[in-house]
């Protein structure tokens, strides 16, 4: 077995084999990119936890290195199954790419292998570096999507700035104050650190990273613009692995720190900072939810449903309880999942249709019958509708909430649950039903190389939901070694003190009721078919679809509660337009028309100078 | 004395630099302000009763100035009419692609290109 | 043999006065000529001009940080030699003299003297300012450049008045204290105008952004070195750290205001020209902090950013339109961009990691706070203009020049070196550290035992 | 109001170097630097006697102008230095207003000024050479003598129509600043040191005397009188 | 000798001094030329020439000096004029002919 | 004769004094170069008798190189004045 | 070489230098060589065998006149400047000369220059420009009397 110092080595410079390869021949490059991250699946599957490796001299007196932990092992996994299903994917829809195919194989590689080091890290600057490999390739491969996605590149790299210099910042601070900077030691040290003030300041700024790059409030909304610009089969890696990257880093600072020890209880043994850190996750996901409502674009859609998700994430893991931690993780599992079907069914609609826009399709279940399945399950397991395991890890989380007596926080949820089943309803109102339009009559479903991770993930779900055992055994080993009080299960039966739940009566109560409604349908009369151009009005045909399309103005009546709504979006805008105007004076300031200018500034600075100091 | 007539010559170099608007007369200020220099470096040099620090028949032996002040005056006067030369040659090219050597009017010419 | 590394360019320049277009083939092999007889100097060594030793004459002292710059700057030249299409036609004599001059203010251990060849270095400066007939950019350098020459005239003057002499090692011992002031503070105005410190580098958009290549490339990264050693020699050398306080504050506020200018920039030479006084007033802060780590983290980062921005300058001012048709020259600009920015693999990561290193080492939050913010904004804008330059699709494109791509590549390679196995440029750092620190060897060095 | 303050500034700017008064010596007053002392007593390199017009012999340095063995010879790597400013003023003079023609005012030349000029011309030179061959003797040099050169150009421009510098003012140029530094070299060769005198100095007054001092000024004398007449001369056109 | 040369220095002076004050008062710019033309190379002649008399050491260069500004003054003045009148500098009022209009043409 | 040092220079004080004025007075540029020219040829003179007054013949030398330049320099501002036609 | 050239810058220098030295004279000798070659094409006054007689003329005919007609001029000049209400009735005006050569022209120029009340302005060919402190007469014959008078004979007789 290879070392993981190797295999990163491997990604790496595979990247460069990878461009080359897929100049030479689309496919072939893409066929290398799936086998490598399969490897790398097969590889962390059998990577037995402990395994320690040194990588390189950061400074003359701190060695960086890699450890295998439960806790990187159970994130790489996820993101590299994530990643070889996107991989197999692509080797069919990069055909279909008119430019930088090579550099986007080539990146993608560099991500993965950025990721492989960020999980696999020792200590805090280790990661550091192989997360900003994982966010610089990532930024590379958003701007090769439509043409919002330009800007939404920049945007998504200060934002991801932000939080990574608020993490570097910390963590030299660490390593000046302690001189040591590996996780473990580091929070040996912080717990012994006796300034409290000093423990937020770390803990937040180490957080920050993951917020943003979870997509947290208030730093989410580079969210929207990035998914929904970048090319499309990579916005289900973006989603389903890179964001996960960020609950990574808030499972680091909020656990592998332990946060229970280092600061006293608010509440039912929660700590204020998890506190805190729970209501930014409340925040998200309604926030999330809300503006998922109200979005035309699907796949801005499914970008704020993933500034939700990252909110019951954040929620679950700053819970610390032995349920509420292993309900976050196992949403991480879900998320990456739902994430791939999704968006790999709207990259497929796409490529068929040219358009993102749901109010520019309908009816494209009679066409791609197979994606909207994909679809149909994947929303199922977002919407947290049993069967499917989308469902257990949201009721792991409610169950702790609502066991902690956090019932706001819960209510929240709950919200944000049943506000999943409005967003995700509309793209598959607007998509798959309803009219086919005239230029979509010859559409094709998906090729059989695309629908096949597709539909292996739709299996992967549906299983997982009945049988959840392979993944709550890695939670349990997770927990345990972060000491946390490990879940109690047995493989389809999850105990709670609420109650427990059995997986498989459940999936055997929906099947049977999804047979009933399935009869039901097929017994009852169905509407004719109009032909949507087949309306007219006072004798005249109307030509303008869209005002007829259903899916304009979908949610009207909730998007009138929130229509002029302060935004952090907005914010951010007025942020960038001050600074802009700041560089403007500044610009002023210093750049001047004649040489009068410069000379006032030698003059001035010699005499405040001067005048100030002696 | 000489020290502050040099003294006020930089101060009036510097305000015509501050308030001029024609680039040949920032020259000219400049010159000043090197002028003054000089004068300010030589004055550092003199010695109340002392000679040109020149043995000759007048002066057979040393009952001198400093002499090292002058020496790095006269480096420093050769920098100054070199920069002006230089300055000169490129006010002649502004003049030509400008037009003007006012300093708003060549602003103007500026913001329409 | 010393005064050799400033002769033989200079001998050069004289000799091809009359054959002015020739000079920029003869250029390479005088740089060349110079890098190898550097090799064959002794370190440590002190030669006294005419033979009149210190401090009564002139002296050219080699100790390592002299060495290391020097190595640098003619590596600098060399690299801009290799580029001959950059010098229009004559300029290349000018090269051979700024060589001569940047040689002599690293060699030259006398204040005078010093003045002698910063003003040799801003004629030569001005006159490349002024290609692609950006006169009156190099007119307003010229006049802003003159007045700090000026105020570097009287500090040099002051310090004669307070010690009796010129030499930078006795007026290290013997000035008397109460000239410090006046004397940092006017050499502060001279050398603050060409190491672009704020708010005296207001001459640095309009000269870098005229479009030439050459000017940003030879002013931007080999001059603005040698200014920065010299700021070294004279602030932490001869007057062993007092005023760093100052040049600290000065350092941050270029670098945050200048970062903020250069985001609001619509022109990519312009933003670029604003982030080189942005790393100038980085790197000075740093040095200021008067530590060996924090020095050395300065001009390591100095190494870096010239690297980058030669890359950087060299690019931008010959691709027109966009990278797709450069992808090479494209990859090197990214490359370089990247390491501005500080991401890991590439060779501003190292740099910015010992910058806060050595900064919280020192105690000081502040320098971090303000290098990453300012940072953020400069990703901010590095990224844009990187995301434009290959991803838009209208404009025309030339084909540029092979070597051009070629070396630049070169170049961007290093910094992925570098970036991975610092220590080449480290071991450059530590030892211009070392010399510039190594106050009380600097003036036994000189002044023999006294 | 910006006038105002332009003169608080500019005011500001003179207290400064007012307040700096404080720390100099009073004019008149200043005492004579260990440096310049060696100068004058010519005593670098540890020379006891008293200089003496017209009598010492043999001295570290020959000139009787003490700024002269200053300029020349203690500080030369300055003049050097200074040389190649001017030099690269005059060159950059060149490539700024490469390709302009020689100006003309079309107008009859001023009679009086031609003839005149016919007549002063080579006395002017004469006289520019005659300050620079002395510079070790008599106030002057290679620096006022070439400018007096470069003087009599400028008026052979005023008063001729047609007159432009011909391409010799460059070899001049070039030659004579090369010659400075190869004497430079010899001394390296020699001596071990670039630009050391290494002449005999001769008795200090006599006009061969000072080494390589008149050599080097006279060098300069041709160099800056080539120089700032091909400033001239560049100025003189226009496009 | 000495006393002559000194006399002379004195009575240059004060053409010297009539110099100034013709160009302060003639006015016009021809009437003040000629005023501090002819007083002050008179004046130069014999404060030149008194010095030369007085140290006779001198009196080489200072005949040189006084050959040059015999032949550099009125050329002086008179280029100046001619600038003066080319320009276009309005004689004074009282000013009756002008017979040189036109007289740079070729 | 320190009497004649005395006359010489009030004499010659009141005439710079003068062209001084005429220099700031103007009114046009001709009438400042006209008084300046005049100044210069004074002070040119007056290096000459400096030379009595310190006994150094070295400012002979200087008066001639200061009259070549002032010539010089009315000859070049006329040029300059007198313009294009 | 022009030997004229050489003769005067030759004297020059020994004048400047004193006649004390022999080096002096062996430089000047060498310095005088070079620009009497460089400046050959410059030079106007040509020697030939009446050159003595016209120094002796220059000097013993031309300059106690001109002297003399100095002092005229600077008493006139006083006077004007002195009496308070400035007596003065300026005009230009031209004369005609005779004289053919470019220095002998030169010589009445400046002559007439420090002379009372006149100020040569130009030459063109035979015509003088001057400008008169007091207009007295525009008639031809007259004007030329009055101002160039006695030194248009004189420099006849020394240049022509
Ligand atoms: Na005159
Ligand atoms: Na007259």
């Amino acid at each position: 077995m290879i070392s993981i110092t190797n295999l990163i080595l491997v990604f790496l410079f595979g990247s460069l084999i990878s461009y080359l390869l897929t100049k030479a021949n689309k496919v072939l490059g893409s066929i290398f990119n799936f086998l490598l991250t399969a490897y790398a699946l097969y590889f962390l599957w059998n990577i037995e936890v402990g395994r320690s490796e040194k990588l390189f001299n950061i400074f003359s007196n701190v060695q960086g290195s890699l450890t295998v932990t439960n806790l990187g092992k159970f994130f790489s996994l996820v993101s590299f199954l994530v990643l070889a299903f996107v991989a197999f994917f692509v080797i069919d829809w990069i055909r279909f790419k008119p430019r930088s195919y090579a550099a986007f194989n080539a990146f993608y590689l560099l991500m993965a292998g950025g990721s492989l080091g960020v999980f696999f890290a020792n200590d805090l600057i280790t990661l550091y570096v192989f997360w900003e490999i994982a966010v610089l390739a990532s930024f590379l491969i958003i701007p090769m999507g439509d043409e919002s996605s330009k800007k939404a590149a920049v945007t998504y790299a200060v934002m991801s700035a932000l939080g990574s210099y608020m993490y570097l910042f910390a963590a030299f601070s660490i390593l000046n104050r302690y001189g040591v900077i590996s996780f473990k030691e580091v929070s040996i040290n912080l717990l012994n650190e006796a300034s409290i003030g000093y423990k937020w300041f770390v803990i937040l700024f180490i957080a920050a990273a993951g917020i943003v790059k979870s997509g947290i409030f208030p730093l989410h909304t580079w969210l929207r613009k990035a998914y929904g610009g970048s090319p499309d089969a990579f916005t289900a890696a973006f989603s389903g692995q890179l964001s996960k990257l960020g609950s990574y880093v808030l499972a680091i600072s909020l656990a592998v720190f332990p946060t229970v020890k280092m600061f006293s209880p608010l509440y039912q043994g929660v700590p204020t900072l998890n506190y805190i850190l729970i209501w930014l996750g409340n925040i998200s996901i309604i926030l999330g939810t809300f503006m998922a409502i109200r979005q035309n674009d699907m796949k801005q859609l499914i970008a704020y449903s993933s500034v939700a998700n990252g909110g019951y994430i954040l929620v679950g893991l700053a819970t610390l309880d032995s349920i509420g931690f292993a309900g976050g993780l196992f949403h991480v599992f879900n998320h990456a999942i739902i994430s791939v079907m999704v968006f790999l069914s709207f990259a497929v609609v796409i490529l068929r249709t040219g358009t993102s826009k749901i109010d520019e399709m309908g009816g494209l279940i009679w066409r791609m019958p197979m994606t909207f399945v994909t679809y149909l399950v994947g929303i199922i397991s977002l919407a947290g509708i049993p069967p499917t395991s989308g469902f257990i890890s949201k009721w792991m989380i409610f169950n702790t909430l609502v066991r902690h007596g956090m019932f706001v926080t819960a209510a929240i949820a709950f919200i944000g649950s049943v506000g999943s089943f409005l967003y995700v309803f509309r793209p598959l109102a607007g998509v798959f039903l309803g009219q086919l339009k005239k230029k979509h009559y010859d559409l094709k479903e998906a090729s059989i190389i695309m629908l096949i991770p597709m539909l292996l993930m739709v299996a992967l779900t549906v299983l997982l939901g009945v049988y959840p055992k392979p993944i709550l055994d890695l939670i349990v080993s997770v927990e345990t070694e972060l000491g946390i009080k490990p879940l109690e299960h047995a493989g389809t039966i999850i105990k709670t003190p609420l109650g427990s739940w059995n997986t498989i009566t459940v999936f055997i109560m929906f099947a049977v009721g999804f047979i009933i409604a399935f009869i039901l349908y097929l017994l009852f009369p169905k509407a004719k078919k109009v032909e949507l151009t087949n309306q007219y009005t006072g004798g005249e045909f109307l030509y303008n679809y869209d005002l007829y399309h259903y899916a304009t103005g979908f949610y009207r009546f909730i998007e009138r509660l929130y229509d002029k709504h302060p935004s952090f979006e907005k914010l951010y805008e007025m942020i960038g337009v001050f600074f802009k105007s700041i560089g403007d004076f500044v610009t002023g300031l210093i750049y001047k028309p004649s040489p009068s200018g410069y000379i006032f500034w030698i003059s001035i600075v010699i005499l405040i100078l001067y005048w100030v100091r002696w | 004395m000489v020290y502050y007539i040099s003294f006020i010559l930089i101060g009036i170099g510097i305000y015509g630099i501050l308030t001029q608007k024609n680039l040949f007369k920032f020259l000219v200020s400049l010159t000043i302000i090197d002028t003054a220099i000089n004068i300010f470096i030589i004055s550092l040099g003199y010695i109340e009763g002392k000679d040109v620090p020149i043995y000759s028949k007048y002066t057979p032996v040393a009952n001198f100035v400093d002499p090292l002040p002058q020496a790095l005056v006269l480096t420093a006067i050769v920098i100054g009419v070199g920069t002006l030369a230089l300055g000169a040659s490129l006010l002649v090219r502004v003049y030509e692609k400008y037009e003007t050597l006012e300093v708003e009017e060549i602003a103007v010419k500026e913001a329409r290109k | 043999m010393t005064a050799l590394l400033i002769a033989i360019p200079l001998l050069t320049a004289f000799l091809f006065v009359p054959f002015k277009e020739k000079a920029k083939f003869i250029l390479p092999i005088i740089v060349l000529i110079n890098i190898v007889l550097l090799f064959n100097l002794s370190i440590n060594s002190v030669e006294a001009m005419g033979g009149w030793k210190a401090p009564f004459g002139i002296v050219l002292v080699l100790d390592s940080a002299s060495f290391y710059t020097l190595l640098v700057v003619n590596i600098i030249f060399l690299i801009i030699s290799l580029i001959p299409q950059i010098t229009e036609n004559g300029f290349s004599i000018l090269l051979l003299i700024l060589l001569a001059s940047t040689n002599g203010l690293i060699l030259t251990g006398d204040i005078f003297n010093s003045f002698v060849f910063l003003e040799i270095t801003a004629a030569a400066a001005y006159i490349i300012a002024s290609l692609k007939k950006n006169y009156y950019g190099a007119y307003k350098y010229l006049i802003v450049g003159s007045i700090a020459g000026g105020f570097y005239l009287l500090g040099a003057i002051y310090s004669y008045v307070g010690t009796g002499s010129l030499n930078f090692a006795d007026i290290s011992l013997n000035l008397n204290s109460s000239f410090l002031p006046f004397v940092s503070l006017m050499l502060f105005i001279g050398l603050a105008v060409e190491t672009k410190i704020l708010p005296l580098a207001g001459w640095v958009p309009d000269v870098y952004a005229s479009g030439s290549p050459l000017t940003p490339a030879i002013l931007g990264t080999g001059v603005t070195f040698t200014m920065m050693y010299l700021l070294g020699r004279i602030f932490i050398t001869i007057f062993n750290g007092y005023f760093l306080d100052v040049l600290y504050i000065f350092g941050l506020l270029t670098l945050i205001l200048a970062e903020i200018a250069a985001f609001r920039q619509e022109k990519l030479l312009k933003a670029l020209a604003f982030s080189s006084i942005a790393q100038a007033g980085l790197v000075l802060s740093t040095i200021s902090l008067n530590t060996y780590d924090a020095i050395k983290a300065g001009y390591f980062h100095l190494l870096n950013d010239a690297t980058a921005k030669i890359i950087l300058f060299v690019i931008a001012a010959t691709v027109v339109g966009n990278f797709m048709k450069n992808k090479t020259a494209g990859i090197s600009f990214s490359i370089a961009s990247f390491s501005l920015i500080g991401f890991p693999i590439f060779a501003g990561f190292r740099s910015k990691l010992l910058i806060l290193q050595s900064s919280f080492e020192k105690g000081d939050y502040l320098l971090p706070t303000v290098l990453l913010f300012s940072t953020i904004i400069e990703a901010a804008y590095l990224l844009k203009w990187n995301v434009r330059l290959w991803h838009n699709e209208n404009e025309e494109t030339k084909q540029i020049p092979w070597n051009i791509v070629l070396i630049t590549l070169i170049l961007a390679l290093l910094i992925i070196f570098i970036g991975i196995f610092p220590d080449l440029y480290l071991k450059v750092s530590e030892n211009i550290t070392d010399g510039l620190m190594n106050y009380k060897a600097y003036v036994t060095t000189v002044l023999g035992g006294m | 109001m910006r006038r105002v303050f332009a003169l608080l500034i500019s005011l500001g700017l003179i207290l400064f170097f007012v307040n700096s008064l404080s720390i100099l010596p009073e004019y008149g007053n200043v005492e004579l630097s260990k440096v310049s002392n060696a100068y004058i007593n010519k005593s670098v390199n540890g020379n006891n006697e008293k200089v003496k017009f017209g009598e010492s012999k043999d001295l570290e340095d020959g000139a009787a102008n003490v700024v002269t063995s200053i300029v020349v010879d203690y500080r030369s790597f300055d003049t050097l230095g200074e040389v190649t400013v001017l030099f690269t003023s005059a060159l950059g003079v060149g490539l700024i207003l490469h390709g302009f023609k020689r100006k003309t005012y079309g107008r009859l030349p001023n009679f009086i000024l031609r003839v005149s000029v016919g007549i002063l011309l080579p006395l002017i030179l004469l006289f520019g050479v005659y300050v620079f061959v002395h510079g070790h003797l008599t106030p002057g040099g290679g620096f006022p003598g070439g400018t007096i050169i470069a003087a009599g150009i400028l008026l052979l421009y005023l008063s001729n129509e047609e007159f432009d510098l011909s391409k010799t003012s460059k070899f001049v140029e070039s030659y004579a600043g090369s010659l400075y530094i190869v004497v430079g070299l010899v001394g390296l060769a020699i001596g071990g040191v670039f630009l050391i005198n290494f002449l005999p100095t001769g008795v200090v007054g006599d006009l061969f005397s000072a080494g390589i001092v008149p050599i080097v000024y006279i060098l300069i004398g041709f160099k800056v009188g080539a120089e700032l007449s091909g400033v001239i001369a560049d100025l003189y056109r226009e496009g | 000798m000495i006393t002559v040369g000194y006399f002379l220095i004195a009575f240059g002076a004060f053409f010297y001094f009539l110099g100034g004050l013709g160009i302060l008062r003639m006015p016009d710019v021809y009437n003040r030329l000629q005023a501090g033309t002819k007083a002050t190379t008179l004046g130069s002649f014999s404060v030149i020439l008194g010095v030369g008399l007085v140290n006779l050491d001198y009196l080489p260069k200072a005949l040189v000096i006084i050959a040059f500004i015999a032949l550099t003054n009125p050329v002086g003045s008179s280029v100046l004029a001619r600038a003066s009148y080319l320009k276009g500098i309005k004689p004074t009022d009282k000013t009756k002919v002008d017979e040189y209009k036109g007289g740079d043409e070729k | 004769m320190s009497v004649v040092n005395y006359i010489y220079f009030i004499l010659v004080g009141f005439g710079v004094l003068f062209s001084f004025l005429r220099i700031l007075l103007g009114p046009t540029s001709a009438d400042r170069v006209a008084a300046l020219d005049t100044l210069n040829v004074v002070l040119t003179g007056t290096i000459v008798f400096l030379a009595l007054v310190f006994n150094n013949g070295l400012y002979l030398d200087i008066a001639l190189v200061y009259g070549l330049l002032s010539f010089i320099e009315t000859v070049v501002i006329s040029r300059f004045l007198e313009g294009k036609k | 070489m022009n030997f004229s050239v050489f003769l005067v810058s030759y004297f020059t220098w020994m004048i400047l230098t004193s006649f004390t030295d022999v080096k002096e004279l062996i430089v000047g000798f060498f310095v005088s060589l070079v620009i009497s070659i460089v400046m050959k094409k410059y030079y106007r006054i040509k020697f030939d065998v009446k050159f003595p007689i016209r120094v002796i003329k220059f000097v013993f005919v031309y300059l106690p006149v001109f002297i003399w007609e100095m002092i005229k001029a600077n008493f006139d000049v006083a006077f004007r400047v002195l009496s308070p209400s400035l007596p003065i009735n300026p005009g230009f005006v031209k004369i005609k000369t005779n004289l053919k050569k470019d220095s002998s022209k030169l010589a009445l120029a400046n002559s007439i220059t420090l002379t009372p009340g006149t100020l040569t302005l130009d030459v063109k060919e035979d015509t003088l420009f001057i400008h008169w402190i007091s207009v007295k007469t525009l008639d031809e014959e007259e004007k030329k009397k009055k101002i160039g008078g006695i030194f248009e004979k004189i420099l006849k007789g020394v240049f022509e």
